[in-house]
């Protein structure tokens, strides 16, 4: 169709274009709406090791610009996963990424050796997920539980390890370069924050979980942050996701130092959301003579500007 | 399902809270089926950033129209209420299960209150060409409040008005009336929607006399097709409790496996 | 006009309803656009020990339902605000609260003491700016740091000391202990989120200074949860500062455990907004039944929810 | 400055890219001066989230009326172009300082382009109020993309058009045409608006011809009344930097201290 060549690579994995679903806001129901083929990769919601009910009802709630879940992670465990969801992949021409979660490193790292199959093309390890830990913690708040849980993980798989990071985190730039030293081939910035909402009338917290996670528009700006703070620092791809709702987005998130993107909640909003976004990055690469989309990747030009 | 930009062709005030929209898009309207329902992007800002999940209150194939019967009460029925005629708006559906008829039914009962009117009206008009007769019980605050009447009478049903004006929509009242209805007629199946405490009724009822039921749920939802699991609520299957998607594997489920209602 | 009674109090300090503007989105200027007596507090934009420039322009961003600012702290210096600034709201019957800001816990602590002036009511300690420090971080970051500059300040001056902390940190609960251990009468969370935007067609920051703050209602469901978790763990009052625009907003801040409420980029938005918000406070206290405000805070109905 | 809401009378386009709006708002229309600016609210939703800074075209105490001529291009001013007549729209100003014209003056030379044909349109008609006869260099990219010539005409100014089209708004070409005029007519200031070059040319064009001179600038904007420090730029003030701020010290400065143009 044009000249723009948009592969990218992920550690060993190469995928035709930058640009992914989110982990929990994808499943094999979008291939009912358009051509899942045409994506990067897809990305599958979060396995655990068991099957699991996940949070009660209410699980979302509306925000500025955003949305609130606690899904937790409801899930029928692994063995269902591999029986039924990656033969289904198998019909289509595109890379699938497994997202996996447990709570402890040994778990993480036995799921992570039981989905090294056939079909499989790369493992997303959900080490950032805020409603599965204590008090809303997680793995990636600290390096030092990272590099922990991310080393037991490339013990047990040869596949590229995605690492996801959380962005309720005061260093972003020390957890990534903790996953990365522990073996991680891309880092993934990032979860949901951390977040509330109170309805007045009834003093109930929105969520049956008290508090849940924020994603959508309204976090772009900050998950931008993080991933320019990292791109900076990090030798292996930052993978950006937060907010992600156009092409101009996505590029904006390329410009600061992404090889590739993930998106989430627009989907929700525009459920073939995604091939507008591929199809919008190839224009402006087009227009702006990039013709492979990684020269793009962390251009941007800071020479007029006092470092803060 | 398919995500369509319809025109909007009518969308007034029925009363002081509820609006009906007319929205021509051929492309899903002949896909309706009544317990759907539309996922609505209300307007092209961010604010409100999701969908509003509407379901089908009424749909002709012929005309190419899809309608909506709403209660205006926050940002996003807002924004959908200042529609004007020929303004676009986004549709993604029909979505979900819905109602589900037996060929071999001769009559159902429809309990609905609220936006329950909405979802149930169409519902009359299916049986009516399965040659199945509606009975109603439609409750609402007053007389005039009560939406679908005319058009389930169009349809054929028989029609009984409780309203919290006179006192007639009190629980007490309505099960009464429900026992005598069921005794009178050879009813086959009871549906109802919304309300916790008419489905907790209608459970009741539906267990009673051994009749099977459906009720349609709402909650929040995210995606509206499966993906998100943001919309489930807990049912009762095989004695054990399941989180269930109301967008997908509903919004229409079987009377007695509700538990939350 | 009503019966409902609005006053509520921050250590020592009463005042006579919940609602106060934001450092930095307010100055003397307001007092043309309405009476600025109505406010619970006025609270200026931080003063610095001595006169600084700023940041570069351009300053101030837009993002999804939020902007970001990397003002820095534009200040004549500690000296012409006692000269002029301090006079100015004598003229007002509210109480002045004064906010601080320094690089070393020395100067602050210099600082607070030459501010224990006649016709200051509080002092404000902004311990969470991201502009001023190295990559962004405060002290506010680090709970053993919020604790050595409080401690310092607390010696200079008996004036009621409100806290000012960063969102930027993965405990808040940790740092507003420190914070209140080291003797301030109140926590007031939150400064703004350390964030970024891009100008895709230039591929140049939208900021002079790359990074700066978001605020706005964006941030709202973020904060309200740090208010929430701090809340419940301390002993001194919790004022609420986030995404504030509307007396909605502001009694989910109470409910969820704020004695009191800043408003910030609202007033950008709707120069007498504040107001409204009073308003409305007072209106829903009637509606609820709420004689005294302070009965409200800190009222969310957790019954029905599973803890996180 | 009050903030209000003013009644859309007028909201049309006059050519590819600009938008005329005239806005009913008696309360704020007597009190406008050139070169001062409103701050507006686009939309009642959050996205956008902040209101956006529009000079004062023109205005009419009598009628009540202000104008505003303004370039559709983000989100903020494509809500704007949207406005129909009757729709309200928020006011919050007039904001800033305008231009300073001395009585003493005979002639003053306005150069102006894109938005700044906006903003220094109403300079004219007061200047003509004043007895001083306004020359005017108006550049734009062809002849029909120049807004105000006819309304500052109708002022009494001589207007000269140069055009990207013919290449006559070529900055040599300006800048002789700027020497000729000033040689030919007793020109006492210099005025201008906004474009980095057109005010790097206008301040030497000062400079040599010892003439005194002022510019309108723009600046993103928070709070427009002076409390935020969002807007400011850097200006020269005895020989030292300061940070002036566009909203309070200005919009209008000397031309001689602008740093950054
Ligand atoms: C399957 C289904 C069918 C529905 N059919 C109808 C109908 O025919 N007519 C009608 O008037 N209403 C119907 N509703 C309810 C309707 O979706 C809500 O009233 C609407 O989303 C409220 O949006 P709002 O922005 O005006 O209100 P707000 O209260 O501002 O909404 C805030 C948030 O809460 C969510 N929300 C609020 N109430 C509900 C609710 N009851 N169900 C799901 N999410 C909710 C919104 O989606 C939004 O995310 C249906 C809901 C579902 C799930
Ligand atoms: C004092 C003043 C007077 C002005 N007068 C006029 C006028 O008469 N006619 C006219 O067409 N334009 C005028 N402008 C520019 C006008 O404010 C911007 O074009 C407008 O804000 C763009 O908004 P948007 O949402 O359409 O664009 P976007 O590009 O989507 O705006 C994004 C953000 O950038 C800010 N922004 C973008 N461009 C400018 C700018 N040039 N100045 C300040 N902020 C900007 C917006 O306020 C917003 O926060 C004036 C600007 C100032 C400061
Ligand atoms: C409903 C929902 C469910 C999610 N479930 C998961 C999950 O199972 N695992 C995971 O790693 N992230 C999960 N996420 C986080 C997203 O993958 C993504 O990181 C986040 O939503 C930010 O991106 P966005 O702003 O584009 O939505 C979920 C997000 C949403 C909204
Ligand atoms: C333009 C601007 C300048 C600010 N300057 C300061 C400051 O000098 N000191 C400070 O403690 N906080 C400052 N803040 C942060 C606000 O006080 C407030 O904490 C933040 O904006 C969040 O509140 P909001 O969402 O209501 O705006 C500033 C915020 C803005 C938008
Ligand atoms: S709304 Fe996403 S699964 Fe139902
Ligand atoms: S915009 Fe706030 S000082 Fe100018």
């Amino acid at each position: 169709m044009t000249n723009v060549d948009l592969h990218v690579k992920i550690g060993s994995l190469t995928i035709k274009n930058p640009v992914m679903p989110a982990s929990g806001t994808f499943s094999e129901d979008l291939a009912n709406v358009f051509d899942i083929s045409r994506l990067g990769a897809v990305v599958t919601k979060s396995v655990v090791p068991d099957a699991r009910l996940g949070n009660p009802s209410p699980r979302a709630a509306e925000t500025a610009a955003g949305m609130l879940n606690a899904v937790g992670i409801q899930s029928k465990g692994v063995d269902a996963f591999i029986a039924h969801t990656i033969p289904f992949y198998r019909n289509f021409d595109v890379p699938l990424v497994v997202s996996i979660s447990a709570e402890t490193a040994d778990r993480f790292a036995e799921m992570a050796g039981r989905l090294t199959l056939n079909g499989v093309s790369a493992l997303e390890v959900n080490i950032s997920c805020p409603n599965l830990e204590d008090n809303g913690r997680s793995y990636a708040m600290d390096p030092a539980q990272t590099e922990r849980v991310v080393t037991a993980v490339r013990r047990t798989t040869p596949l590229p390890l995605i690492v996801k990071l959380t962005p309720n985190t005061n260093d972003i730039v020390d957890v990534a370069l903790a996953a990365e030293s522990a073996g991680a081939d891309a880092v993934l910035i990032a979860n949901t924050f951390l977040a509330m909402a109170i309805d007045i009338e009834t003093r109930r917290p929105k969520l049956g979980n008290i508090m849940g996670g924020l994603s959508g528009p309204a976090i772009k700006p900050i998950v931008l942050r993080m991933v320019y703070q990292a791109a900076r620092r990090l030798h292996v791809p930052v993978i950006g996701c937060g907010g992600i709702c156009s092409a101009e987005d996505a590029l904006e998130y390329l410009i600061a130092g992404a090889t590739a993107v993930q998106v989430g909640t627009y989907t929700f909003v525009q459920p073939s959301g995604m091939l507008d976004i591929i199809d919008g990055i190839e224009r402006y690469a087009e227009r702006h003579g990039v013709t492979q989309i990684g020269d793009l990747v962390n251009t941007v030009d800071v020479s007029q500007c006092v470092s803060l | 399902m398919k995500q369509v930009l319809g025109r909007v062709l009518q969308n007034e005030w029925v009363n002081e809270r509820y609006k009906h929209m007319v929205v021509y898009a051929p492309e899903v309207a002949a896909a309706c089926m009544p317990g759907q329902f539309f996922h609505i992007r209300c307007d092209d800002q961010f604010t409100p950033l999701l969908r509003r999940p509407m379901s089908i209150y009424q749909y002709n194939a012929d005309y190419g129209e899809v309608h909506f019967l709403y209660s205006v009460k926050g940002n996003g029925t807002t924004l959908l209420a200042e529609k004007k005629i020929d303004d676009l708006v986004d549709l993604f559906g029909p979505l979900g299960k819905g109602f589900q008829l037996d060929p071999h039914w001769r009559s159902i009962l429809v309990v609905a209150r609220g936006v329950g009117l909405a979802t149930l009206a169409p519902l009359t008009r299916l049986a009516a060409k399965h040659g199945i007769q509606t009975h109603a019980i439609l409750s609402a605050r007053t007389a005039e409040d009560v939406l679908s009447r005319a058009y389930m009478e169009a349809n054929g049903a028989y029609v009984n008005v409780v309203t919290d004006a006179d006192g007639s929509s009190d629980m007490h009242h309505v099960e009464a009336l429900l026992h005598n209805l069921i005794k009178e007629t050879p009813i086959d199946a009871l549906f109802t929607c919304g309300s916790r405490r008419l489905t907790n009724l209608l459970r009741r009822v539906a267990l009673e006399h051994k009749l099977p039921g459906q009720v349609a749920l709402e909650e929040n939802m995210g995606c509206a097709i499966g993906m998100c699991f943001c919309c489930v609520k807990p049912f009762l299957k095989d004695g054990k409790q399941v989180n269930l998607r109301v967008c997908a594997d509903g919004p229409v489920f079987d009377l007695q496996e509700v538990m939350e209602a």
